[in-house]
């Protein structure tokens, strides 16, 4: 379809690599690193320790775009999330015990325990404005955000993630419409995921989602969402875009989870054949190996990565655990400001 | 002192507050060069341009996202939703998103903005477009609700609206758009949550809402020819609610009449009920009584329409019952 | 856009008036004839008599879109319409006394006087489904009762009317999704009248509504909606695809009101220019000129249709206003079934 | 008898319905291969194929626009919205598409359809997760709601529901789902409308929704132990209201508590409230109750989602007070 560009496999070239500098290469392999061992300790926390409880929806597989987009954006931009929100908090920066307590509903986590996983990556300090549990609900809402950048003439955008699923909602039409009329600095960011829960995309969807965004007339990416390089390029691009007043742009990244809907789901509604296949182009192992490969990053390098992520979650999980629950008489004060 | 209409005091108030407040800007449908479906934003754009009055297409959810989005990083919108009827398409991000959103960040998060809406019963608009249906917001506490009825109140609740830090729906009453009332041109603030008594009575406590305060105050004129001192609550704010002034009126007729534009059942006045017998239970010395419209949707027919709705010959009426019970 | 396609000016041509036969065009001529003095008669009962009280949203100027798909419709065909129902029930031989009767709120209407203006085109006998006054709220309706078709093996398609402004609703995007996965026989028909209220296309679309449309994978047509032969071509196509089971289709026929939006908008935020320019396309004195030019009617025989549509309507006002009203008790029976 | 589930007890009823009635088939995310996001309908795509068992994107309005629009020509949908929280989204095409349409038609619609959702609270999900909102349909007349409490319930009102002729919002709760109870095979009918004395008692009224109609009665055990007899009503169905069978329990026992899920105010209870006002006034001897969630949104974590929550305990309690009056 006219006016959709794809980025994939931009990593695999040396050439791909050379656009960007080696520290943000490495940027967001650690960024990924650290938000696939977070999700780990996550299900560890919840399946072996029940430390945990409600739904959890698992970042697992899909650390490239958390990564490649988090890299293409300033501290200063604003970013919306979704229920499947870890990866974002964690690439943004969020301190990780803040995240863990959250999960844990405990005071010290990011909306003092009242969010729960769904809305933990939720953190003003990190421009993390919200994470919705109603999907396709924050696409107006950054029409809105978008609208406020644009009145006081900040030189920010703001990125809105949401998956397939949310394509198919009233408010993706709606708010996608009224950004692009207000020619407003968002980046939309759809995490196509190939499944909205169990609904394979190729049973919601009649055309690509791509298309259906550049129908709007913004300026709409087709990009590997498994490769941060790509997602980078593509989110680097749209963001000046955006910031040339000629927002809001669309990225369309393809990947995968690797588990589940939610913590509980075996995802037994996946053919095994497809699983396979995409469990091979699983984003961080094949970006390690390009970085070495290519002398970026050394194996011992990479190994420090993962030390210092593992103690990094580590230490987090203890404060988390170490917080106390609010106290119940104080969520009255909370319901107005 | 000046005269100002019901409608004509909601744009003052509007724009003298764009005019103090950069923030502030107004979005909707139908609100610019056409000045609202009803003229309550006539002149704005001119006076403020596209910037800050802004005509949406036809998107009631997104224009409350939207709203929602702009609030959380300091802007202060002031949206419309042109039928109270629309509100259902924007139910989403007004309950599930706008209401909760300070309370499940754990304060974070301060989505601060009015969503104007009005109802039209009595204009034969037939069952899409007149309901009035404020009893659904008492379920999605963190937004704030108020129904005002005389020109002084719409413009003292928007100023305090504007002043709020809550998100806010704001309920005009169509049939109201063209009453006259004393409205100071300077700035002033009718509180929310703040019941006013327009009427000083002893033999019966009559809580109305939006247009059913005039008829039963009418109401209230012919009680006293017989005799009968009613008092009469302009309940105002829907939540939160002011239940002391409610609860201290009962407290002192011992009777208690509800009327307003919606349908009985679930109505505001079922609360009103509860809380008067959670809170003032000894003192009644008689049945409630609701005064609104049958449970039925809302008849095109004018003339049936007229049947359906409220009035103050039925307040009387239904307080004489009471009365005499 | 790739696969939009495109009729105008089909009735400027004798070839073009050629692919339908006599009857088709005389009948599509008195459809628009009569639903042009219907409406007429309307804003003279509302205006001059006060006949007519509350919304009543007029259907001059667009004639030819109700004529023209109706036309290329069978009787078995389910067609739900709006607000701005009145040419639809016309065209669709719903008794005019029964419109004329809703309009005045009395029992012998359409909904028994309990609709009103924007309901009168509710008509069961003449599988007149419904006519909304939430705007794009009949387009998901549309796409449950084309499944129920599907379902029931019918050799039905049904026709779903709204406007320009619908395109921007939530209840698009979801309908018109689950529409075209389902692959069911609707017949979306777009009414571009240039505005939604006072808000021109240009203001609330940053693209084309086709191409919103067609980002479905409907097959999507543009047509000229003030000829009615256009409007016919394309219906006609659209709904052979239908019941070949490859729907939902698209039609976005292009029109304008010739006057406000509802009966007492003056339409001020129209630029003279383009009124003056679009009143010069006005649908019906166009084709009566074509065909008298033609030699398919005389105008004498346009005389005899005029006279007989003036007759007629005459005849079912007086039967309208000789109607009682409901009987208020009998609405409690009414709220359930 | 045989003992089922709760979800058991729904998902045979649907099951033996399509069955016996082609027109039926499901529609809603995540029915198929998942078979719901509970497990509701686990087994029914096997069984019924895809043509009856419809997975559909996220789309709430349009699902629910669609079970109207299949349903006017003569299919019977049903439908689901998988947590009440996001029937805001529907609202629009459920309240003023499907309540009102046999109406304001003039009768010539016929919208008849279920559409089951369901609510979590106490399940750890959270303020966008977890509401339970009944009261909002009483502004919807056309609409008839009901929200089983046993598995025996939840049957035959799903088999009611399905012969009904207007459209069903049909409330399960997701705390129910493993709860057994005694459920026949073969087909039977609950009455939608009509409220179930659970257990008789001369001294205080208890109306009971949903999952707390278990709390009550456990309550109703205690306050035995203490010499005091609790009436407890299943109330069953939200709307239409069985107003006898609440109101001549309250002449009996003239104490009246309601108990459910649902924040406080603005509750089903408030109706409950005023009917007993309105229609059992000489009758009270003590001021109405509730226990309910208090008005906050729903925390997350999970020991202050449990002390936000109604229970037996807070029941009895609140029982003792006014017995005690
Ligand atoms: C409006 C709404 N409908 C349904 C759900 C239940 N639900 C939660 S996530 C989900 C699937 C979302 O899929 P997608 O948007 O692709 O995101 P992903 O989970 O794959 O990241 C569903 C159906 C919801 N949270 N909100
Ligand atoms: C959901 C909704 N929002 C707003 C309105 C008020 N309204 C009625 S018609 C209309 C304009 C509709 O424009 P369009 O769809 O282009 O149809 P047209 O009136 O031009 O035929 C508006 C805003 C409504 N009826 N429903
Ligand atoms: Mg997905
Ligand atoms: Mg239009």
């Amino acid at each position: 379809m006219a006016g959709i560009r794809t980025y994939s496999n931009t990593s695999s070239t040396r050439e791909g690599l050379n656009t960007v500098g080696k520290e943000a290469l490495i940027s967001m392999l650690k960024k990924m690193v650290l938000a696939r061992r977070f999700e780990e300790k996550v299900e560890d926390l919840y399946l072996r320790m029940a430390l945990i409880s409600g739904p959890c929806h698992l970042y697992l597989g899909m650390e490239a775009v958390a990564a490649g987009v988090s890299e293409a954006l300033t501290r200063d931009d604003y970013v919306l999330a979704t229920y499947r929100g870890h990866g974002h908090a964690v690439v943004r920066g969020v301190p990780l015990e803040r995240i863990f307590a959250e999960l844990m509903g405990r005071e010290l986590g990011t909306c003092k325990g009242l969010g729960g996983s769904m809305h933990a990556a939720t953190w003003k300090d990190a421009n993390l404005l919200l994470a919705t549990a109603i999907v396709g609900s924050n696409i107006p809402i950054a029409a809105g955000v978008g609208l406020a950048i644009k009145k006081k003439k900040e030189e920010k955008i703001v990125a809105c993630f949401f998956g397939d699923g949310a394509v198919n909602s009233g408010a993706f039409n709606e708010g996608l419409n009224l950004a692009s009329i207000w020619k407003v600095p968002v980046l939309y960011v759809c995490e196509n995921n190939q499944y909205a829960m169990s609904l394979p995309v190729s049973m919601g969807f009649s055309t690509s989602i791509a298309e259906r965004a550049s129908s709007y007339g913004c300026a709409t990416y087709v990009v590997d969402g498994n490769d941060p390089l790509s997602v980078y390029t593509a989110a680097k691009e749209a963001r000046e875009l955006c910031r040339r007043n000629e927002g809001p742009c669309f990225i369309e990244a393809r990947t995968y989870r690797l588990k589940g809907h939610g913590i509980y789901d075996k995802a037994l509604y996946r053919p095994e054949e497809e699983v396979k296949s995409w469990t091979s182009k699983e984003p961080i192992e094949n970006f390690r190996r390009r970085l070495v490969e290519e002398g970026i990053i050394t194996q011992q390098e990479y190994d420090e990565i993962e030390r210092e992520a593992a103690e990094r979650i580590s230490e987090a999980v203890s404060r988390a655990r170490a917080s106390k629950y609010l106290d119940f008489s104080s969520l009255y004060n909370l319901v107005y400001p | 002192m000046r005269e100002l209409t019901y409608m004509e005091a909601i744009r003052e108030a509007i724009s003298q507050a764009m005019e103090r407040d950069e923030r502030i800007f107004l979005l909707g449908e139908d609100i610019g060069a056409y000045g609202g479906a009803f003229g309550v934003t006539k002149g704005l754009l001119e006076k403020f341009g596209r910037e800050r009055v802004i005509d949406t297409p036809i998107s009631e959810a997104a224009i409350t996202g939207a709203a929602v989005g702009a609030s959380i990083v300091g802007m202060k919108p002031i949206a419309e939703i042109m039928y109270m009827d629309f509100l259902p398409i924007a139910m989403d991000q007004l309950v599930t998103h706008a209401a909760k959103l300070h309370f499940m960040s754990g304060g974070q998060l301060k989505p601060s903005f009015i969503l104007r809406t009005q109802y039209s019963l009595g204009r034969a608009h037939g069952a899409q477009h007149s309901e009035f249906l404020p009893s659904w917001f008492l379920q999605a506490p963190g937004l704030k609700v108020v129904a005002p009825s005389t020109p002084y109140d719409a413009k003292g609740l928007m100023n305090s609206c504007i002043k709020e830090g809550a998100p806010v729906l704001f309920i005009e009453c169509a049939m109201l758009y063209r009453t006259k009332g004393e409205v100071p041109e300077e700035y002033y603030e009718v509180p929310i949550g703040k019941a006013e008594v327009r009427r000083n009575g002893t033999d019966i406590t009559i809580v109305a809402l939006s247009r059913m305060v005039w008829e039963a105050l009418a109401a209230a004129e012919k009680l006293s020819a017989k005799g009968i001192e009613a008092e009469v609550i302009d309940v105002r704010t829907v939540q939160p609610i002011d239940r002391e002034t409610i609860v201290s009126s009962v407290k002192k007729t011992g009777r208690l009449l509800y009327t307003s534009d919606e349908m009985a059942t679930g109505s505001f006045g079922a609360e009103i009920a509860a809380i008067a017998m959670e809170h003032a239970f000894e003192y009644l010395k008689a049945p409630f009584t609701r005064v609104c419209a049958p449970d039925i949707p809302v008849p095109f027919s004018p003339p049936l329409e007229k049947e359906y709705m409220p009035n103050g010959e039925k307040v009387y009426e239904a307080a004489l019952k009471i009365y005499n019970f």
